[in-house]
């Protein structure tokens, strides 16, 4: 069985946003890592400002089936252009 | 006599370890004091500075001298960020224009700390109501800030599609009153003051948490303030001439303007050097997180900077005693 | 008389800081006390209460009274989860009804923690031997989980296959005796005794640390238990009417048996207290950590939401007071 | 050189188990990552509980030889299977 | 559009000396995750050393276009070589 | 007299504390002190150890007596690698020799400080210099570990390529000299001698966080320590018996040796054990992590099995009153 699997890159605070939205758009599960920092067009994102409630990155992983993702991209992809963040897609099978 | 409450100053503590913490980045030293331990200092330090400032507005009551005191500081929240802005938009977009004006209208928790332990180490003393006036100061200058982005920033609406007609008041006001540092100052400053109305004992079994362990926990916090200032030093080349021109003298200006006012309020010495430095403050916690969140286009590298790279360190290190020689000068003794 | 205690109660600094967490999730702020500062503040509380039990203990002896409420206690904490085990298995599946029931026979360590600080401040004395009993009634109330679960589950060696044939005891065994935090309480309260016995000094190099220091940090902890309780509140709507009402009403039942005991053992009035919240209090820490591993076949969202959301909340804000009016009604004074 | 690359998602509290299962079926490596949250057909787990031992999940990633696949999953599934936790296999190659 | 996905697994010592390294090597972007520990041929890593500044691992993950692959290779090889560490490579696109 | 001096020590909360960690690993507990928690500590005891070691240096001030300790106790960081590289020769490579051999070189702080505590209960004075011999032993040993290890490792230009050519100095001294507890150690140093020189109202603001606290944070600390000390047990198989012997008996050699050194200066008893304590101490915070980057090629496992997991537990439990009790016997009293 084929399926695809999703790499998001984005705010921490923005987190809550995107899983809610993925929820909605049906996603079958999906696994958050905080505190990860990095660099994209937006510049470096560090931990640095952690004690206020600025926040770092995070990293949000989604393992679905081929026909689950278009609803996922269009839940996702606005949240990612107005706040900054990455997309990234693979393909995967279960285990 | 300046030149000695600036030594005086600098030889404290406080102003030491984070004078370390900056000296630990620029020499290269891999010092670090891991997230989130810094969160822990700042939830500390927000939640013991608000429960102290309740205690003493609960022993000091809500007179007509305090309520003038923190409308005034209010008024200044709201018309700092709008003058902030008028300057700022000769140079920059009105978003990041926007957001640095917001920084300025708000305060810095940490600053003030470090004004009145001055205070302590020179033996003037202030009123406990002065934190309220801080609590009160962040919630508008956000208000402020995001409204103006908005109203300036032509192309907003149409960025951000159908979901983003006209100002979100919801998410602004979220940002702005219910922001997590801003809500445990404004609890513990409640708590605080009705524990202190209605079961004083309780007082003074959290005086060993909130009162003494107080001074080293700043220590520890500014230590770690001052790696992240020097961290944020090369962000500076990105800022300009411009921000770091505005990021020295808006304080001082803010800073004569808080004078006049706590001239005209007759405030006595010690709080008149913690209205200065209310205004004369920026903030990089609350602010810098609420327009991450409102102001998205703005440039978090600029709002940061200016704020904690270089107004925060010109307060703490030679902001506070100039603004007290100005205050033995212009505002009369006890 | 019982509406004071209630007040004196909502007013104290640790029940106000819970509220405040209360309401931050209820106002949506984003207020967090970040991972792992809330193991932090957990492992400090572990440690100073045990600590000073053993202190205590060391001071009163082993006598036969203490002695007496401790086997009272242990037999509590075997037969609460039998009797929640009957009820609860009316509405639920053998796995969740012992699951939840363990939590009921074990206790709440901030519970009882601030009930220590109630009876402070009513300055009602009371005995350090009762964190012994505390320490001593999280291990059976988990065997006895276990085994009823592993008991009426009909399926259990058909899903696991092989390596799951009768009961694993070794495996239940550890998550009953050395589970993190029922090993720092027991550990600490043996070096408290140690300590107390035989180099007395190091009882007074402590104190700053695990008593002065204590109030405060409760209060910072029962912050963050609010913000967790409330979270956990929207689970409440999965568990359904009748574990909430369970979760109402076993501590109140709880409570009676205990203060019944506390009578027939003569304790006196702020021990009564000790007894009764004990019996009244259920896991949130060791237990549902314990049935994760040994019971992963319940739900952990219903035994951590009726334990956290209802029952903590309601013997912080209603049951204590509520228990010492029963106290002071039934038990007499000094 | 073609390698297989194994996601495993699972309760903390499994971890060191499923570490030692990896081990015994010749894993030539592994990368772990704690404290992460998600959903799934569990529901959602959180880092709240954090305070006590209860744990959130752990990312476990394995890269290794496709011929060492095998016995990975046979040690690994059933312990998936007990306890909850999701796995997803993909390709890769060495860097 | 078809991407390479790295994922590099080192010291956090080593963290800001590879990071560099990707920059000056033109990645376009990368992400990190501090905190990891596992199992190599270098041994057990753990985080138990934590309290003095020994580090345990970190992951970085890149995604960058084909052609931006082999600098990047070029310049990160020779660091892992000489500190341990390992790295994979998968095929990905934009989500 | 002696296992008067070894009970007594036993018996004492910071040793009794590092008990529990151990156990708590040896019977499989999983209590566990998650990481950045440690570090927290760690941070803590190296600020408050340097800041109550400068204010106790500008106190005694910079006498003869003082200069030549801490050139001893430098003298000592830098032959103790030496030789103890020509006995592990014999064994290990040129790496992990000099890996190893720079441990024993430098100090342990923990060990230090809790021969400090072990000092006040006894109730024998010590001076507060040297802490500044402590904080001067870590960089000389680091510089001469790294310089054997390149000198002697033949084929490290190979290895390494075109950029290794030579010693990297830049490298080495900056982990030698800006590792980030050395740094920490020093800066606190440093800012308790000028702060007790020039604002000393800042000591005793200080005292709540760097002394009373202290206690308390230690036994938290060691409770953590004697968790990873007992896990690392398991890699001594790896180590072999030649190292774990070297791991015994190398304090005590290096002891002696302190011994000789205290006398010849005249130390006092309590300095003298100081002495003793840092020659027979080895890093486990300093030096790991400078030759994890310095020297790639040394397998971490070795040095931190036998520093942390053999000489550290060694030197806590039966180490410091062995030595004390040779103190007494060949120290002349007060
Ligand atoms: N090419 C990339 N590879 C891996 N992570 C990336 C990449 N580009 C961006 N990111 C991550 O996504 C975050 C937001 O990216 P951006 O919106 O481009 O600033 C960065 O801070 C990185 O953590
Ligand atoms: N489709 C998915 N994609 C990514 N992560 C998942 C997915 N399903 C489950 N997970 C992760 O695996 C954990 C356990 O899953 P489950 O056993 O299904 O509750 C969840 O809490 C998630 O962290
Ligand atoms: N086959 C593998 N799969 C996943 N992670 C690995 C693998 N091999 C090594 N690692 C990670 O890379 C780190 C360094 O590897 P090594 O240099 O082989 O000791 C290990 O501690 C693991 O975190
Ligand atoms: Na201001
Ligand atoms: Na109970
Ligand atoms: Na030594």
């Amino acid at each position: 069985m084929s399926m695809k699997r999703i790499d998001l890159f984005l705010s921490e605070r923005e987190l809550d946003r995107v899983c809610k939205a993925l929820r909605k758009a049906g996603a079958p599960g999906y696994s958050v890592m905080r505190h990860v920092t990095g660099m994209g067009v937006g510049g470096e994102i560090s931990e640095a400002m952690d004690f206020s409630s600025f926040g770092a990155n995070a990293h949000l992983i989604v393992f679905c089936k081929p026909e689950q993702l278009t609803p996922i991209q269009e839940a996702v992809r606005p949240l990612l252009q107005r706040f900054g963040g990455v997309g990234f897609l693979s393909e995967a099978e279960p285990f | 006599m300046q030149s000695s409450l600036v030594l005086q100053n600098l030889l404290s503590a406080p102003v030491l370890f984070f004078f370390l913490g900056i000296l630990a980045v620029l020499l290269g030293s891999d010092l670090e004091i891991p997230s989130p331990l810094p969160k822990l200092f700042s939830l500390y330090l927000l939640l013991a500075i608000g429960f102290r400032g309740g205690v003493e507005l609960a022993h000091s009551g809500l007179g007509s001298l305090v309520l003038l005191t923190i409308s005034a500081a209010v008024l200044m929240s709201i018309l700092v960020p709008i003058s902030s802005f008028v300057m700022l938009r000769t140079r920059l977009d009105p978003y990041n224009a926007a957001a640095v004006a917001a920084s300025y209208g708000s305060i810095s928790a940490v600053t003030f700390i470090t004004a009145q332990s001055f205070l302590n180490v020179l033996k003037v003393p202030f009123d406990g109501f002065m934190v309220a006036a801080l609590a009160l100061m962040e919630s508008p200058a956000i208000v402020v800030g995001v409204v103006m982005a908005k109203l300036t920033g032509s192309n907003v609406a149409e960025r951000d599609g159908e979901q983003a007609q006209g100002l979100r008041w919801r998410e602004i006001l979220q940002e702005a009153f219910l922001n997590g540092s801003i809500f445990l100052l404004i609890g513990s400053l409640v708590i605080g003051y009705l524990v202190a109305a209605f079961s004083p004992a309780g007082v003074e079994k959290m005086d060993p948490f909130t009162e003494k362990l107080f001074y080293g926990a700043l220590c520890f916090f500014l230590l770690d303030m001052g790696l992240i200032a020097a961290q944020r030093l090369q962000d500076l080349r990105q800022a300009g001439a411009f921000l770091i021109g505005f990021a020295v003298l808006a304080p001082l200006l803010h800073a004569l303007a808080g004078l006049a006012i706590a001239r005209l309020l007759g405030l006595n010495q010690g709080d008149a050097l913690l209205f200065m430095v209310l205004c004369a403050s920026a903030s990089y916690i609350a602010v810098p997180a609420a327009m991450r969140m409102t102001v998205p286009q703005a440039n978090p590298s600029l709002y940061i900077s200016t704020s904690l790279g270089v107004t925060f360190p010109f307060n703490v290190v030679v902001g506070i005693p100039t603004y007290m020689a100005l205050v033995q000068r212009f505002i009369p003794a006890g």
